[in-house]
């Protein structure tokens, strides 16, 4: 059994207000190594035995589809695990 | 002089004006708190009222129980002091430590306004104690995540302590474990509830007056004492 | 890195520009060189293609909407009139109520969420620029067949936009419309109403007044949001390595105009502007050359002072951004440090980036050279005027024409499987699969909401006064006559006030239309306002404000021309509104005004593939009469309930349904009884005891009522056809989380 | 500059119901690669330099007291980049 991961994250043009709000509250609580803070998704996709190149294809396929939206959003698929 | 009730508004806050609004109805005198200020102002109970702190941006919550008025409310709230967290205020009190478990997105994943129904299933709470024991009210319930999570162990604790103080009924709305709307502390005298009471204080403009009984209860409680 | 300053324009006379993919014309491009006597510099370019394009400029409708203004009915209510960010209304006690609709289509189009959410955000800003304390907002919205594919992308992702920054607002949303045809699909339009409340001391206008006064920009950080187009011009006067790509999408921050909103009420409260406008479209381009033209004086700005959230934009795209949640307001020197305290109270970022100038001109200059040298006026108010040719489109003769047979049962048994098909249709359906994602409860003053004839909110909880608004469009019934189409829909909107129990005072409208170079569509849309324009003069209602939204089409095809009309209504006692459903037994039920057999544009027709051959006259007159009618009546009616898409038909089934108490009645004729849409009629519930009061409003009025049935029971009777209140229900609810989930 | 990322999930036993939506999409899209499907947040960091130690024992604070709920969420940590 394999963990395949998409991340999905805002396109760095794009405003990201939950990225925004974490980066303001963490001064406020004494930290301050952020210069900038993003927030974005993670789905971890367990799939059966090792992910062959199709399985790969498919999930690629299914991340532009429909665990992001290619108008603000971009995506990373890796296989962990 | 009357009964002194903080209601505390956070950024994001949006249900702070009819919570007052209940207090008042209730026969209290309701005192705006502020997030920044970690002054109580010699009020006796504080409601949390509903809304989107900061967004919610993070988690529902989350940052608000770092506002500098919440350190003065924990403190007090260890020692007995009542409060009542609706929505977004349980949510702040479960990110706080208050209360045990929490709440996360709706099963059905949409935000949900709708009349619901409850059963009360605890009445010895500073909060619930005027209403009697299986007791079923319709309030407005409006969330997004209000799902009520935690694990069995505390699950288990909830149950046997009776500290589930209502239940939906008729409907699950979000998937909560074991049904549960609201939940209080050892003690009683916080109580954190997620569907909203201070819309059903008048008839004209909710489902109910049942809500009312909410506020109530704890001037009963305190003035009653 | 060159920077193209009024100088350098001078120099350069002959430098080639991008205007015409800017949008511009070209004898638009000779006119703006005609105005500043040289070539515009790119950031000047920036603004006037900007502030001239259709969407800001109205440069194809102005010519028609200026009938508002001509025809206007004296009224008194009106403190604040078209021309301003939003109309303003007396609604008595020292209250006034300012409301508007605007449009946020394409942008919903392309991402439905996002397009939702900031077209809610934009409208409240609209409101809160005027002095008000938003109240609630309605959303009247239109797509594709409910069973197509796309509208399965746009319509979930649009309703969740729509709830979610509203939500998150804490603006109770108390009404609005759901409605489909094919001609929507690629076109989906999405209509955001916001009404808002002050006292009458407080109304704010978009004016920079006095010499010295202090421009302060607040709100989010400016980012590259919804500038696609102007990254030509950056581009072009950047060499350097910059990222190119600009979002055309704009992403809202709901919490950062939450506290926007209370930020400014307090600042209001303090008294603290001479003039504030918010920043929507064309962003501080809009902005600064609006306030300054309404001003007394010129401007002067430092663009370099404005805060960035992506500092790699050029000056003209500051100019150009249309990030969200921004505000821009003339505070006097004097206040200024009241002013910053509030805003630091609400973490909220304030800049003074300018000041107001004695001059006439607006300067902007970037790190000390001058970029732009205008006359605000002619950037914000002359702009281009085009008078579009307009031709009646050859379809209308056609339909007129036109022959339809529309198969009507008779049978107990085809009565009640036409009932349960109309109610099931995704136009008549129960709403909640889409109402419930909304909070219509916050802020503990809505009275009446969805599915309500007009949602209704307390004012003021000592006197009980309150208002009631409601938007409606007849869309089938515009194309096939627009003139009659807008009339009808004012009316319609009109009588959905006054059923509720409240007095309409005043009108907005959000006009959706394709596109203004074919003949045809603006044939439609100049015939719709003549025909809203006339209505509103016959029926003593003052146009407050609205907005017009073109190009909603799809290669040649266009969409049913589509005026959104809101209403505006006043009732002294919320508690006395009357409810649309029936609320107790042994009730009589009467049907104000009569029917006819014109089925066209009907919701049965629909059904059958049909649109029909010529639409309804509206009967103002009687309209008027009809609303004189319920208001003095309201004392006797338990119950209330307009008729309109769907019929009589409809209307029942949603007055029993609401509280699940059921009735029986006797119609002739049956079919066109429950099926026709005959406008100018009410259902309403009284006590036998009224019926002589009944008879007598009848009489008054000069309209036709008649009993039709009593109310009780736990199903639905018409003649000898049985529905029971499970299998209504049953029909009426499943058809929204079948289609969406 | 560097990257450090704070990956944060709900506890297996928590239940998951935007994982649960994605995993039932699929199959109605034609993909059938999944055995299971969970969703978390992925945040993205930017820091001055590379980061130090004691600048990542201060994510990890952060990641426990801000970033995630440890009564339904685990976290992880990462350099990347
Ligand atoms: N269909 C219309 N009916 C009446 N007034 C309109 C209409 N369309 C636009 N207006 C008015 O024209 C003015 C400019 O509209 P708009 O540019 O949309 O305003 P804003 O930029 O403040 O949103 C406003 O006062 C608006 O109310
Ligand atoms: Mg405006």
């Amino acid at each position: 059994m394999a963990l395949i991961v998409v991340e999905v994250m805002l396109k760095p043009e794009i405003l990201d207000p939950q990225g925004q709000a974490v980066a303001s509250a963490l001064p406020r609580l004494g930290f301050n190594f952020a210069k900038s803070v993003r927030q974005g998704k993670r789905f971890e996709i367990e799939v059966e035995g090792t992910p062959t190149a199709e399985q790969l294809a498919q999930v690629e396929d299914a991340a532009h589809k429909l665990l992001s939206n290619p108008v603000i959003e971009t995506y990373v698929v890796k296989v962990e695990g | 002089m009357s009964f002194r009730i903080g209601v505390v508004t956070f950024p994001g806050s949006l249900d702070d004006r009819d919570a007052a609004r209940a207090v008042e109805i209730a026969g209290a005198t309701a005192v705006p708190l502020f997030h920044a200020s970690d002054d109580l102002k010699e009020v006796e109970a504080v409601v949390l009222p509903g809304g989107f702190s900061y967004g919610d941006y993070l988690r529902c919550g989350a940052i608000a129980r770092f506002a500098p008025i919440m350190n003065s409310i924990v403190t007090a709230a260890e020692h007995g002091f009542p409060v009542l967290g609706i929505c977004n205020g349980f949510q702040v009190l479960c990110e706080s430590h208050l209360l045990p478990g929490a709440l996360t997105r709706n099963q059905g994943l949409h935000f949900l306004c709708r009349d619901q129904k409850l059963k009360i299933e605890n009445t010895e709470t500073m909060w619930t104690n005027g209403f009697t024991q299986g007791q079923e009210i319709v309030i407005p319930l409006k969330n997004g995540e209000g799902s009520f999570q935690c694990d069995d162990e505390t699950l288990e604790m909830l149950e046997s302590e009776g500290r589930v103080i209502a239940r939906y009924v008729d409907f699950d709305p979000n998937g909560s474990r074991n049904l549960i709307a609201g939940i209080s502390n050892e003690r009683g005298n916080v109580v954190g509830l997620m569907p909203h009471p201070e819309h059903a204080i008048e008839s004209l403009t909710g489902p109910s007056e049942d809500g009312l009984i909410f506020f109530k209860s704890i001037l009963h409680q305190m003035v009653g004492r | 890195m060159s920077l193209d300053t009024v100088t350098n324009a001078q120099n350069n006379p002959d430098a080639s520009q991008p205007w015409a993919e800017l949008g511009l014309k070209e004898d638009e491009y000779a006119r703006i060189k005609n105005i500043l006597g040289r070539r515009p510099t790119s950031s000047e370019l920036a603004m006037y293609s900007v502030m001239w394009s259709e969407h800001c400029s109205y440069k194809s409708s102005k010519v028609h909407l200026k009938q508002f203004g001509e025809k206007a009915p004296k009224s008194d209510a009106l403190l604040v009139g078209i021309g301003e960010n939003a109309g303003v209304v007396d609604i008595g006690q020292n209250y006034a109520v300012t409301f508007k609709i605007e449009s946020h289509n394409h942008p919903s189009f392309v991402e439905p969420y996002q397009g939702a959410a900031t077209g809610v955000g934009g409208i409240v800003r609209d409101i809160l620029t005027m002095g008000a304390r938003p109240i609630a907002v309605m959303d009247p919205l239109r797509f594709g067949l409910a069973d197509a594919e796309d509208t399965r992308r746009v319509l979930p992702g649009i309703i969740a936009g729509v709830g979610g920054y509203g939500n998150c607002l804490g603006l109770p949303n108390i009404g609005g419309e759901v409605v489909f045809d094919e001609t929507y699909a690629g076109n989906p339009l999405v209509n955001a109403l916001c009404v808002g409340v002050m006292k009458h001391e407080d109304i704010k206008l978009a004016k920079a007044h006095g010499a010295g006064n202090l421009v302060v920009l607040f709100g989010a950080k400016t980012g590259g949001d919804g500038i696609g187009g102007v990254s030509v011009l950056a581009s072009e006067t950047f060499n350097a390595a910059k990222p190119t790509k600009r979002p055309s999408v704009q992403v809202g921050d709901p919490f950062a105009e939450k506290v926007l909103i209370e930020c400014c009420l307090e600042i209001f409260h303090a008294d603290l502007v001479v003039g504030i406008q918010d920043l929507g479209g064309a962003g501080l381009s809009c902005a600064t050359s609006e306030l300054a033209s309404a001003g007394s004086g010129g401007m002067e700005i430092e663009l370099e002072k404005v805060p960035l959230r992506d500092p790699s934009l050029s000056p003209e795209e500051i100019l150009m951004s249309e990030s969200q949640e921004r505000m821009c307001a003339i505070v006097e020197p004097k206040h200024i440090k009241q002013f910053m305290a509030i805003c630091k109270k609400w973490d909220v970022t304030a800049t003074v980036i300018g000041e107001v100038t004695e001059g006439e001109r607006l300067h902007i200059s970037f790190n000390g050279e001058l970029i732009v040298d205008v006359p605000p006026r002619t950037v914000a108010h002359d702009g281009p005027v085009y008078n579009r040719p307009i031709a009646k489109p050859a379809y209308v003769e056609e339909r007129a024409k036109a022959v339809i047979n529309i198969p009507m049962p008779t049978s107990a048994e085809d009565v009640k499987a036409a009932i349960l098909k109309l109610i099931a249709s995704p136009n008549i359906a129960d709403k909640s699969w889409v109402t419930s994602q909304y909070d219509k409860y916050v802020q503990g003053n809505s009275v009446l909401a969805q599915p309500e004839d007009s949602g209704m909110i307390r004012i003021d909880e000592k006197t009980n006064l309150g208002v009631a608004i409601s938007t409606d469009a007849n869309a089938r019934w515009s194309y096939l006559d627009p003139y009659e189409g807008a009339k009808l829909a004012l009316a319609e909107s009109m009588r959905n006030i006054a059923t509720t129990g409240a007095k309409p005072l005043a009108v907005t409208n959000c006009l959706n239309f394709g596109s203004p170079e074919d003949p045809g569509v603006m044939w439609q849309f100049a015939e719709t306002v003549r025909g809203l324009a006339d209505a509103c003069l016959e029926l003593g209602l003052p146009v407050t404000g609205g907005n017009v939204s073109f190009y909603n089409q799809t290669g040649s095809v266009a969409i049913l021309p589509t005026p959104v009309i809101g209403v505006l209504g006043v009732i002294q006692d919320v508690r006395k509104r009357t409810p649309m459903g029936i609320n107790k037994s042994g009730s009589d039920l009467w049907l104000i005004g009569d029917v006819d057999s014109n089925m066209s544009g009907s919701e049965w027709a629909y059904l059958h593939g049909e649109i029909g051959n010529l639409s309804p006259k509206s009967d103002l007159a009687k309209e008027a009469r009809l609303v004189d009618l319920l208001l003095e009546g309201q004392e006797i009616f338990e119950a209330a309930h307009d008729v309109s898409n769907g019929g009589l038909a409809a209307t029942l089934v949603e007055t029993v349904l609401k509280n699940k108490i059921g009735a029986s009645v006797t119609l002739s004729d049956v079919a066109v009884a429950l099926f026709s849409e005959t406008p100018g009629r009410v259902l309403v519930a009284i006590d036998p005891n009224h019926t002589n009061e009944m008879v007598a409003l009848a009489g008054k009025y000069q309209i036709a009522v008649n009993k039709i049935g009593t109310t009780g029971g736990d199903k639905l009777m018409i003649n000898d056809t049985k529905l029971s209140i499970t299998e209504l229900s049953k029909a009426h609810t499943e058809t929204f989380p079948k289609l969406f989930g």
